[in-house]
């Protein structure tokens, strides 16, 4: 059984390969073939999990050692693939996402001539996906993390002629980068502390090693996780991400990659268990992210952005279950696969929103467009009701439970942290009911207005052929092709009924809890209680929001809006710190430097080889051409010469 | 007496040279291709040493040894170990790639007269370099070591002043004295350094009487030779002095971007790819071996002076306006991490930095050559005059992109094995130079990528509309460079199988234990 | 000094004096000094009697057939042992016959051998009136410009008298290291001199020039033999003899029998210490050692560049060689007196010439002073008193000669309407023009410059080895220091022919007669293979590490 | 008659010459200074002879003679034939070559 693992990775990566290498001659079956392959692999991810159901709870895991990759000493490292339930849950995540979101991108891509391309990157982001929920040891992970960072920054620069898709894409990469920074540095930290990195021996070994440098290789991997999940401080790129086209951004900055943080944090659990200090340090930026992330998904009108903001503070929710200890990480994983069901709905659905509407993202110019793009809205809205945890669906039963856990945490702490939740939950109700109503309700504000195109920065190119002469002229609405709807329905379905069926008996916890041990903690409150409150803050934010516009028509033009507003509309003036601090100060460093290397290092080179010019060309003037002269330094020299001999024989 | 294999894969690229240079005026297609037929030649036996050489066996293999100056106790003696095998593979591999890509860099300029043979030269100089390269790896006699360290120089500064590079070429006066300018920096850091290392090795012969690696090795290990402390720091110093500069080190770096920038492509890659591969391959063998005490001295600043060349080096490259400069200060800072490799003194760090030497020369040469493309094609250097490339010019780009992301070591391709082994081996011997290191990865990404977003991505720019995809020649540059980087990522066991008892040999010789894990993890 | 002593002087003189008993010479073992004299005398009968038509050819064949012989019985002394076993003190104690004076007498040999090609060159000068012309004068007393020079070219004259005055000069500089008393010392060094005075005055182009050369040359010259000759009648006042012998017993205090005036002198160390001073700087003086080089550029660069090759070549062979024979045979017991001052010189001539180097415009003054610093390397081996350091010395010449003849042979080639271009700015894009003569250049330059593989390299390692086991390892940094600021200005020459644009009026290369072909042939032979293959060469210098004594 | 005086006197001879070449002009009388010179030496040679009672110093000494003459003999004439193309004697006007 465990012979087919490899597949997993191996089917998308021939993908890949295939779709990258080969010509022009694969243009027209190119994304049908990428797509065949991304099933594929769900099919046998379909037959690992029967298989694996078939089993009982503790051998479930699996093993397979493929090859010895870098062996020096006692640096071993191995390309091995480990599959336990965990592992197993985000392969059957990964690949059915994956799959229909390839479906999806048939019809949205269809006019692209780079579709070929597109479908390349996405099987590679698949194959590095897997291999990073698959691998057994850290090093292995980080090729992984570091692979779907590459898929992400292509996807992202798909459309590279447009300067600000180039531009998001080397931000997402550099500040990934610096994740990974602190991902090997703490895979560097466990080959000294415990002479190996594979996950067994180091998470087995956790318990009897210090808390110091358990502490240190624990936030090294938060590092690593807000890099990677877009967590504050290293949040800044993804809402700059969404320049890529809307499946990547369903898949990649929904879905899969950018949970991959929660993945290494529940993974490391052992460590984090062991390492307080580092735990609270996890759950502060849960916390903090979680506001963060939606107080700018309120302020944004660029649904995708909004969209991304939200998507940004639920994976706060699941860094802050994650923070929580045994107690939290299965609810972490829980939420996060409902969130990458109802988030990639949401996404497909803004797609196809945009997609009707020549690509026009500014919500402020929709409106009204129920009528228009019935299943679009209907899917649409079922993700919405998840996602503000309207109760029955999914996002009810997960987000309840993080907030539960929240709380559950005990003390000062546990206050702090549920109330955040909480607030942070009335929020989300709050900005996406706010979508909701700009997108779907009040009236048509697109009428005889021309929307974006494509040439100016912004659009989405893949309009260009789309509309024809003049289609800029005014949008016409249209329900998007079946290749598009059907995904969207099948995840619909997904973010309605996942979380009951999870929770129904706790299946879920029950699955996970032979890999990442479940305890449930003591909350102050009791579960109903704080389920009454999650309803209620819900209930809140909804209204709020339809006070705000539901009610009264909607400005086409943003109002200058208060200070928040505006500084959340700036991502909350990140961007501008970093340019201020890391971009404006690196050049003057960068151009200081040059300066040192040409004048000072240089200099000191040039200047000796003057200096000795110098000293030749006055040396030179002694030989003035005069005979006498010459002979005045010989007199002079055999002077030396006899007193110097003297000397000699006097000392 | 077998056959002399090691002085064939030198003999061979010697030969050719002559025979290049010897090849009419007329017939320079003919020059090309009879030195590309040497050095595939040279490549074959480069493969048999390959194969001829057992990881396992002797330090040395293949010995060879005939008296050549008495008087001066020097002997022509060869030998390789997995660390020089891997080299002379790599410098043997990489030769007809150069001298592919630099087919049409030595076409004489009408104006020249007819008397004036630069194609011939050109590529009979590229030979003649590799010859001396390749003895230079497998020399075991300091001296004889020492004669063809030094005297690659010449060749080389031909390359560099003679052929510069065609963005700036022709009779510009200001182009050709900027290339001279290059070329003598090059020789004259290169030779102060070998002269002053000539002083260590004349120091070497008054102490130990012969230049015999082995012997002197052998006598240091089993105390037989035992050198003042001063006196070995000092010889110490005399030799890495002339390696640091041949593997350009802060502050002593200033020659390379200057070479680099203004030589042809193909001998961008020469020098930073092979030539100076010698310099750190000679501090792994030489240094170490010959002055283990010093080594040990002299390691906290010679870490340092690597870390500085690390961060220092990115930094510059971000600064860069010249896409070839911007590489040449890259290479820098990589060679700042081989250095940190050989000195943090762990087998990591070493095997570590040979595999780093093999890859960098790959990742390397597939960036500058593609590079070297691209140039050639809009005639200028500036990042600032590109732009929109991957437009016209998918193929192109794509392998740009490869090679870029080769050097910021991304995981999968070659580089990162070797790096990620560097920064370990620093680790564990000296956490904080691990952290600094690692800085250097982030820099690394940000200077390939801003490259590749200002030269290949946004709109395209009217001149380059026109621009041609990459050629079959050129694609046949590229892509067995590209394959290997792949290859060599994937799957590097057998180059560290080859190198790792080499490295025991060479930590053996310090007296260096890798650091134990604290805790013994249940395995 | 007592009265008595003086008084005792007064009665020996009174004393008659015994007969004196005719000298018995060993003719065999001083062949190759006569032939060489004997010819230079024909030569002179030659000038005398034979028509000038056939003067130059005579002239040739008889220096050729000279030298060669010459050469030829160095070879069978050295293969009859008298450069190792059988070395022996020949003509009352005047010659020595022995390795280093065997070796130096065959590397002169030679040497001038290639240099007569070089003088014997009539293709590079565009014939006058019909016949061909060498580099030197038509007629010496002719004023320059003047009725009588064109006369004197009208009519063909040939100054072929520079043949019998290189032979005499190759005499005076046979005799010169292998002079085994004060007195011969000195007569050789005036043999070998005046005929150089002579030849620098001869050049056929910029013949103000030339005689300025050689009026420097004589006046200083005569200046430095003064001091020489004073310094000589000191050690014989201290020493009460000039043979080198006796001289260094009496330095030992070795001496066996000591009479009272002997004892006298011999408690002065001041007649010791000043008259060696004096004649080390005789001698250092003709080698072009700091401070007393300073007639070396201006002569060079106004001799004709045969001569300069020559001059430049053999010269500082002969020079060393006495140099060599006089600190080790004579002084050795004073060495804890001379090393000292021998350091500062050397480093002083290593810098100094390098460094003004730099900054020269004219190829014949850059090569004087790069002989300059080569000076300086080759005292550093002097400096090792050891046998390395005779041995590596020697092969330092031998290297180096060669070198220098070959390369001022390419300088006779490079010409423009003025005659030889000898400014650096006209050399520009030679390579281009002609690289086959650029790439010879270059080669020596590179040998200069000590890069491995030419016989500049093994030259200079010798020598730095041996300096560095004699304990003068400071003295090797310093070396290497000034050869690397000396590697600039090799450098910038080679750039200059190879990276440069040809200027459109610059220099054309003449075809040279197989003469100076050859010259340079040798030139490049021996460079390449005394740097490839040295040991052969290095095992003949090891085996004539020894003076006689 | 103390010879040793001959000494003092031989020396003294030497340094007159030897300034006199620094000094002068005149290539004629620069020359002289050098003859000076050298017959200050021979005298030094000579009066040596005597103190050590051996004729070596004397002998050297008519060598010497010859070679001062030899030299007159080369030396004037370069001398003369400079002294033709330039119509100078003087020896700071030979002074082409420098730096």
């Amino acid at each position: 059984m465990e012979k087919l693992i490899a597949l997993l990775v191996a089917a998308p990566l021939l993908g890949a390969a295939v779709l990258l290498c080969g010509g022009r001659l694969l243009d027209r079956v190119g994304h049908w073939l990428g797509t065949l392959l991304a099933a594929a692999s769900f099919a046998v991810a379909v037959v690992l999990f029967t298989d694996m159901l078939g089993k009982d709870a503790e051998d479930r895991s699996l093993h397979q050692h493929l090859f010895r990759w870098i062996p020096v000493e006692g640096f071993q490292a191995d390309v091995a693939f480990q599959l336990d339930q965990l592992s197993m849950t985000f392969v059957l995540l990964i690949t059915s996402v994956g799959t229909l979101i390839h479906l999806y991108s048939v019809g949205y891509m269809e006019h692209d001539e780079r579709r070929r391309r597109f479908f390349g990157y996405l099987n590679l982001f698949l194959a590095a996906m897997l291999l990073l929920v698959l691998a057994d040891n850290y090093l292995l992970l980080y090729v992984g993390w570091e692979g779907v960072g590459l898929a992400s920054y292509l996807l992202i620069g798909f459309w590279q002629h447009k300067p600000s898709a180039a531009t998001a894409a080397k931000k997402a990469f550099l500040v990934n980068r610096v994740g990974d920074m602190g991902l090997s540095i703490a895979i560097m930290l466990m080959f000294t502390t415990f002479g190996t990195f594979a996950f067994g021996p180091v998470l087995g070994a956790a318990e009897e090693t210090g808390e110091g440098k358990l502490t240190a290789i624990g936030l090294m991997l938060l590092l690593a996780a807000c890099g990677k999940s877009a967590q504050v401080p290293l949040q800044s790129w993804l809402g700059d991400a969404m320049e890529g086209p809307t499946p990547v951004s369903a898949l990649i900055h929904a879905a899969t990659m950018v949970t991959a943080g929660v993945y290494l944090i529940v993974r490391s659990g052992e460590i984090f268990n062991a390492a307080p200090d580092a735990q609270l340090a996890v759950t502060v930026v849960g916390a903090v992210t979680l506001l963060f992330g939606a107080i700018v998904g309120c302020a944004k009108d660029d649904i995708k952005k909004a969209l991304a903001g939200s998507t940004m503070s639920q994976i706060g929710y699941m860094i802050l279950a994650a923070g929580l200890g045994p107690i939290g990480y299965v609810f972490a994983i829980m939420h996060l696969v409902t969130h990458g069901f109802f988030k990639a709905g949401l996404f497909l659905g803004a797609g196809s929103v945009m997609h009707g509407m020549n690509d026009e993202v500014d919500m402020r110019k929709y409106g009204g467009l129920r009528k228009y793009m019935p299943v679009t809205f209907v899917t649409f809205g079922l993700g919405y009701l998840a996602i503000i945890g309207f109760p029955g669906l999914s996002g009810f039963f997960s987000k309840d439970k993080i907030i539960e856990a929240a709380f559950a945490k005990g003390g000062a702490e546990g206050w702090i942290l549920g109330s955040v939740a909480l607030l942070g939950a009335a929020i989300t109700a709050y900005y996406m009911t706010r979508v909701m109503l700009l997108t779907f309700f009040g009236e048509e504000r697109w009428r005889h207005r021309a929307t974006a195109s494509p040439e100016e920065p912004g659009a989405e190119p893949a309009a260009e052929t789309r509309g024809g002469p003049g289609g800029h002229a005014e949008p016409h609405p249209h329900e998007s092709p079946a290749s598009m709807t059907i995904p969207m329905v099948l995840l619909a379905v997904g973010s309605v009924f996942a979380g009951g069926f999870f929770s129904i008996g706790d299946r879920f916890v029950h699955w996970l809890e032979p890999v990442t041990h479940h305890d449930h903690g003591d909350s102050p409150l009791s579960a109903a209680t704080v389920t009454g409150a999650t309803v209620v803050v819900l209930v809140v934010g909804v209204t709020l929001a339809w006070f705000q516009y539901g009610r009264r028509p909607v400005p086409v033009v943003a109002p200058r809006g208060s200070l928040l507003t505006r500084a959340a509309r700036r991502d909350l003036l990140q961007d501008d710190f970093n340019h201020v601090v890391l971009v404006r100060g690196g050049e003057h460093l960068t151009r200081s430097l040059v300066y040192v290397d040409h004048t000072l290092v240089d200099g000191v080179v040039n200047g000796t080889a003057a200096s000795v010019g110098g000293l030749s060309g006055r040396l030179r003037k002694l030989q003035n051409g005069y005979a006498r002269s010459y002979a005045v330094s010989m007199f002079g020299g055999v002077a030396v010469l006899i007193a110097a001999t003297l000397l000699m024989r006097a000392v | 007496m077998s056959f002399p294999l090691l002085t064939a894969t030198a003999v061979v690229p010697a030969v050719g040279a002559i025979a290049t240079a010897a090849v009419p005026a007329a017939r320079r297609t003919a020059a090309k291709w009879l030195a590309l037929l040497f050095s595939l030649a040279t490549l074959a036996l480069a493969v048999a040493v390959l194969v001829r050489f057992d990881p396992d066996g002797d330090r040395y293999q293949l010995t060879e040894s005939h008296s050549w100056i008495a008087d001066f106790g020097v002997r022509y003696e060869l030998g390789v170990d997995g660390i020089a095998v891997s080299l002379i593979a790599l410098t043997a591999l990489l030769l007809p790639f150069i001298i592919l890509a630099g087919w049409h860099d030595a076409d004489p300029l009408e104006t020249t007269s007819s008397r004036w043979r630069p194609t011939q030269g050109f590529f009979a100089l590229i030979l003649a370099v590799e010859a001396m390269v390749i003895l230079s790896f497998e020399a075991t006699d300091v001296f004889l070591f020492y004669i063809f360290f030094e005297a690659m120089l010449i060749p080389m500064y031909f390359l560099i002043g003679g052929f510069g590079d065609r963005a700036h070429a022709g009779s510009d006066e200001n182009a050709t004295a900027q290339r001279s300018y290059a070329a003598v920096k090059f020789l004259l850091y290169n030779l102060a350094g070998g002269l002053i290392m000539l002083a260590a090795v004349i120091g070497l012969y008054v102490v130990a009487g012969n230049f015999s690696l082995q012997e002197i090795a052998q006598a240091r290990a089993d105390g037989s030779l035992d050198m003042a402390t001063n006196t070995e720091r000092l010889l110490f110093l005399g030799f890495f002095f002339a390696f640091a500069v041949k593997a350009p080190l802060w502050p002593l770096h200033t020659w390379l971007p200057n070479a680099m920038g203004e030589a042809t492509a193909p001998i961008a890659v020469l020098i930073t790819a092979v030539v100076d591969k010698v310099g750190t391959f000679a501090m792994l063998r030489f240094c170490l071996q010959l002055f283990p005490e010093a080594s040990k001295w002299a390691t906290p600043a010679i870490v340092v002076l690597a870390l500085i060349s690390i961060i220092y080096g990115a930094l510059l490259a971000v600064g860069q306006r010249d896409i070839k400069r911007l590489v040449a200060y890259a290479s820098i800072s990589h060679f700042g991490f081989i250095v940190l490799g050989i000195f943090a003194m762990t087998s990591q760090g070493q095997s570590g930095a040979t595999l780093y030497m093999v890859n960098h020369g790959l990742s390397t040469a597939a960036l500058m050559l593609v590079a070297g493309f691209l140039i050639s094609r809009r005639g200028s250097r500036l990042i600032a005059d590109y732009g929109g490339v991957q437009k016209v010019a998918p193929v192109l780009a794509g392998t740009f992109l490869v090679g870029g992301l080769a050097t910021l070591s991304l995981p999968g391709l070659a580089p990162f094995v070797s790096e990620f082994l560097v920064l370990v081996g620093a680790f564990a011997r000296y956490p904080v130079a691990g952290v600094v290191a690692t800085l250097g990865i982030v820099l690394a990404a940000l200077y390939t990528l801003v490259l590749y977003q200002r030269t290949m991505t946004g709109p395209v720019k009217p001149e380059l509309a026109k621009m041609p995809d990459l050629r079959v020649r050129e694609l046949a540059v590229v892509a067995p460079l590209i394959a290997l980087l792949i290859g060599l990522g994937v799957y590097p066991k057998p180059v560290a199988d080859l190198v790792n008892p080499a490295v025991e040999h060479t930590m053996s010789d310090v007296q260096k234990k890798d650091p134990e894990p604290e805790v013994e993890a249940a395995k | 000094m007592s009265a008595t002593a003086v008084h005792s002087l007064w009665t020996m003189a009174a004393e008659p004096v015994d007969k004196i008993d005719a000298p018995k010479i060993e003719y065999g073992q001083l062949a190759p000094t006569l032939i060489v004299i004997g010819a230079a005398v024909v030569g002179v009968l030659i000038e005398a009697f034979v028509p000038r038509k056939s003067r130059y050819h005579a002239q040739l064949f008889v220096s050729v057939v000279a030298l060669a012989a010459a050469f030829a019985a160095v070879v069978a002394l050295a293969a009859g042992d008298y450069g190792t076993t059988k070395a022996r003190v020949a003509a009352m104690g005047a010659i020595a016959v022995d390795g280093p004076a065997l070796f130096l007498q065959g590397t002169i040999l030679l040497v001038a051998l290639v240099a007569v090609f070089t003088f014997a060159e009539r293709r590079l000068d565009p014939a006058a009136h019909g016949n061909r012309v060498d580099s030197f004068v038509a007629q010496a007393g002719a004023v320059p410009g003047g009725a009588g020079e064109q006369a004197a070219v009208k009519a063909g004259f040939t100054t072929t008298e520079v043949f019998p005055l290189v032979l005499f000069a190759v005499g005076g500089m046979l005799v010169f290291p292998s002079a085994n008393d004060l007195l011969t010392l000195f007569i050789a060094l005036e043999v070998f001199s005046l005929p150089l005075y002579l030849l620098c005055a001869l050049a056929r182009r910029k013949r103000l020039m030339s005689q300025e050369a050689a009026v420097k040359y004589f006046l200083l010259g005569a200046f430095a033999s003064a001091f020489t000759l004073f310094g000589i009648a000191l050690l014989y006042g201290y020493a009460g003899s000039v043979s080198y012998g006796t001289i260094a017993d009496v330095v030992d205090g070795t001496v066996e029998t000591v009479d009272p005036a002997l004892a006298d002198t011999m408690g002065n160390d001041a007649l010791l210490l000043i008259g060696a001073a004096m004649l080390v700087m005789g001698l250092l003086f003709k080698v072009g050692a700091v401070p007393f080089h300073m007639w070396t550029p201006d002569v060079y660069q106004g001799a004709p560049t045969p001569v300069t090759g020559f001059m430049a070549a053999a010269t500082k062979v002969a020079a060393f060689g006495a140099l060599l024979r006089l600190l080790y045979v004579v002084l050795p017991g004073l060495r804890w007196d001379w090393r000292p001052v021998m350091w500062g010189v050397a480093i002083i001539t290593m810098l100094g010439g390098a460094i003004v180097a730099i900054t020269q415009t004219d190829i014949k003054r850059l090569l004087a002073y790069s002989s300059i610093a080569h000076a300086g390397f080759i005292l550093a081996g002097v400096i090792a008193t050891s046998e390395d350091g005779i041995s590596s010395v020697l092969f330092y010449l031998g290297a180096y000669s060669f070198v220098t003849v070959g390369a001022f042979a390419v300088v006779t080639l490079v010409r423009d309407a003025g005659g030889e271009a000898t400014h650096l700015s006209k050399w520009a894009g030679l390579g281009r023009r002609s690289p086959l003569v650029a790439a010879v250049f270059a080669v020596f330059l590179l040998a200069f410059a000590g890069i491995p593989l030419t016989s500049g390299f093994t030259g200079k390692f010798a020598v730095f080895k041996a300096a560095a086991e004699g304990g003068a390892g400071p003295l090797v940094v310093v070396g290497v220091v000034s050869s690397a600021i000396a590697a600039f200005f090799y450098i910038r020459v080679i750039v200059l022919m190879f990276f440069s644009e040809p200027k459109a009026d610059g220099p054309s290369v003449a075809v040279p007669s197989p003469l100076t072909t050859a010259a340079i042939g040798v030139g490049v032979a021996v460079t390449l293979v005394l740097g490839v293959a040295p040991q052969y060469f290095l095992d003949l210098a090891g085996q004539a590490g020894v003076f006689v004594r | 008659m103390n010879p040793v005086n001959y000494l003092y006197l031989a020396a003294l001879l030497f340094a007159i010459g030897a300034t006199g070449v620094l000094i002068r002009r005149n290539m004629i009388v620069v020359f002289m200074c050098i003859e000076l010179m050298l017959n200050a030496c021979n005298l030094a040679f000579v009066a040596f002879s005597r103190l050590h009672g051996n004729l070596d110093g004397q002998i050297i000494a008519f060598f010497t003679m010859v070679v001062a003459a030899a030299e007159v003999v080369v030396g004037l004439a370069i001398i003369v034939s400079l002294f033709r193309s330039r119509h100078s004697a003087s020896v700071d006007d030979a002074s082409l070559m420098k730096l």
